[in-house]
């Protein structure tokens, strides 16, 4: 069965390290921040210039000047530390963020990814995506492994305007765990009762299926 | 005014000068820490044709988003048009001429204006729609695209405290783009909720030095929240 | 080290990993804020082949001038020589390698390169050594020069407080270059006169976040002065 | 009679306007300070981060962590602000700041400026000069009209290497205060008891003579 945006949160989360700072984009990775392990710790950072973002507020705690990057309330955690959009790009563009983990329209076995805009349809801006992929050293994508139409995301050529070139080295969506290498997607992890067989018919982009792809557990 | 008080005795004070297709580089991310008085005035103002510069374009009701409902606004730089309806609506009809930037690179750029660098080196947007027509260069076996950087002519910055001379502190997550909008105005107006005598706030943690800074006017501020997140106790 | 616990037992485990002909980013000025006890350390290390980003270098015998009186630096990028008499020597003897940077520039390099900016355009130093063989452009009809950022593989920074996780202030002037230095290293070492427990310091007024740190010290400073000068009361 | 030092930084304190943010360089022009006009009020910038400098500290204020760009212990004043060297310049680099005064070895018919270093002699290093000449809307140069064997300093073209090009429109020196224009140094005053003659015999650069040449009064 595909990935529950829970289960993926939490498959997300293992790959956490303990000191690890983290920028969690907009959807499924915003709750990536309830699924880390519980023995290690790692500071959230929030690109509008929050680095230690607590959890959301009580009610009595509600600040109108304490926002995340998706515009939602939110606390500072012990040790956090607030400051300019310069010094947070600073911080993001300059890769001293160790991990970010955003959402995608497409992605393609050349790692680019494409997340802000379908032509003459939708625009959303690139917000701080374009970058994060250009900065992060360490980039992982969440997303729908195809469309509800069955349309593939995982293309061997995105087809939407890029927000970056070269720069995903892990995807994971619904149905699987791939890492891009050598021009493919390589299934490293299935979801739980999903067959390679069925992650292939939703792959266009060329796939790599290693001996063993074990399948995940939560 | 006299030596370095730059208090203003109102709002019309506050923007004189601003006229039709002025630029206004404005501070704020969403509707935080946005200088929604200043805002409120350029659009009783009625000034029309600007160039805003600004990482939001508020909401359909609040913030910028009064200067594009009465088509204030001829051009928009930013980085997010997210869930405002009329932004969207007439960036794809061609309405509005828009300037999409990577929020980094935009508050960069903002930075850079200030600082007197007129154009820099960086990876974002390199082989994307941002980076067409944009010089690439290879640094560090990485190929980075040049962006300009930006001025204006009036920058609206919303404070939590400043001081008679014009040093300035922003509070929590208010502070955003608001510091380097405040270095990027030729002329800079900053509105607070709080003015207090020189003196009161510590040197060393000032976060924009008074220099900077050429109007300075308190007020008051609904400081809408536009999604109230709460977890329960 | 655990999570963010950023405190190391010793100046060993501080420098650790510093190796001949290294190259080391230094806060200070003149010798106000300089990591005093960090460069007593390297010189104690005896580590040679040095590079040295500083906007000074210290006195004869005190601060970085004591790596250049036993020859461990091989090059110098500083702004300033000023009255340090071994540094001159050196300089116009040809015995060390010397990049004269005027000091804006020098502070740019070293922010630019903390922050993923590879390089950017300034008219500081056209038309003088400085711009010679370096890129020529124009904007705003001015001409400019192109300056290329600079990183090190150590930064070593002086604070006032920081707490175990590496967030930092400064004191007063003390400040100076510190913060870019901070950004500007692949191992970035912090000594400070007050290491404090994780939130203690106000989150709206850090000078160096956490993140950009990978080591503190507490320690005890001299803090020579080099010009006292006094007025009568 | 050559001005003296502080004659010197006299004549410069007029042109000091209220409200203006100023830097002073090393030498006669920190001396400006003691000059500013009583009617007026200005904010001294020092380079090294602090804007807002006020007097010496009395032996007892006396602060390691509290000096300016020549290294001397100093104190702020009310309304200053501390910050770090890269704002610093921001400010001096982006044209904040109003006025600039400083020292120089020689400066030329052209607005050019030598003041940092004697090839083969002295290498004092440009500090933050070379910023300031290219950041300042508004410099003044203090200097010595001749050296000590009676060469100009004035020249038609600077023989030293230069701190910046074009940048220089207004020269104080112990015997005049001259405008640099169109290609020559404009006399605009003369020091008490010093004749258009001598000027002229110690300025090596073209040199244009108004109608009027006032003295200079004390």
């Amino acid at each position: 069965m595909a990935l529950t945006r829970e289960q993926m949160a939490e498959r997300v989360g293992r790959e956490l390290r303990d000191g690890d700072y983290v920028n969690l984009g907009i959807g499924i990775p915003t709750l990536v921040a309830n699924y880390i392990p519980a023995n290690i710790e790692v500071m959230l950072q929030s690109e509008n210039g929050l680095l230690g973002m607590g959890p959301f507020p009580l009610d009595s705690e509600v600040d109108a000047d304490m926002i995340n990057a998706g515009k939602q309330t939110v606390t500072a955690r012990t040790g956090a530390s607030i400051f300019s959009s310069p010094e947070s790009f600073a911080m993001i563009r300059g890769g001293h963020v160790d991990l970010t983990v955003l959402g995608a329209f497409e992605v393609d076995v050349e790692g680019n990814i494409a997340s802000w805009m379908v032509p003459g349809k939708l625009v959303k801006g690139m917000g701080g995506a374009m970058d994060l992929v250009a900065g992060a050293n360490n980039i992982i994508v969440t997303m729908a492994h195809a469309a509800k139409n069955g349309e593939s995301k995982l293309l061997s050529r995105c087809t939407l305007p890029l927000t970056g070139r070269g720069c995903i080295r892990r995807v994971l969506t619904d149905l699987a765990y791939l890492e891009i290498e050598n021009g493919a997607f390589v299934l490293r992890e299935r979801a739980p009762g999903v067959t390679v067989d069925e992650i292939r018919s939703r792959t266009e982009g060329r796939l790599v299926v290693p001996a063993q792809v074990p399948e995940m557990k939560f | 005014m006299a030596g370095f008080d730059k208090r203003v005795a109102d709002y019309a004070e506050a923007l004189a000068g601003l006229k039709d297709g002025m630029s206004i580089v404005a501070g704020g991310f969403g509707l935080c820490g946005i200088p929604e008085n200043l805002i409120a005035r350029i659009h009783a103002m009625g000034v029309k044709g600007l160039t805003v510069i600004s990482n939001n374009c508020g909401i359909d009701d609040f913030g910028l988003g009064i200067l594009l409902k009465d088509r204030q606004i001829k051009k928009m730089i930013a980085s997010y048009v997210g869930e405002n309806a009329e932004f969207e609506r007439q960036l794809l009809s061609g309405e509005l001429d828009v300037e999409l930037t990577p929020q980094g690179t935009l508050a960069e750029k903002i930075r850079a204006g200030g600082a007197g660098i007129p154009a820099f080196y960086t990876a974002t947007g390199y082989g994307t729609p941002v980076g067409e027509g944009k010089e690439v260069r290879e640094f560090n076996g990485r190929p980075h695209i040049l962006e300009q950087s930006i001025t204006a002519d009036f920058a609206i910055v919303k404070g939590w405290k400043a001081d008679w001379y014009g040093n300035v502190i922003y509070r929590h997550t208010a502070q955003n783009f608001n510091p380097a909008a405040a270095t990027a105005g030729r002329i800079t107006v900053v509105e607070v909720e709080e003015l207090v005598p020189p003196g009161e706030l510590d040197p060393d943690h000032i976060h924009t030095p008074s220099i900077y800074v050429d109007r300075v006017i308190q007020s008051r501020f609904e400081k809408r929240i536009e999604r109230r997140t709460t977890r329960s106790a």
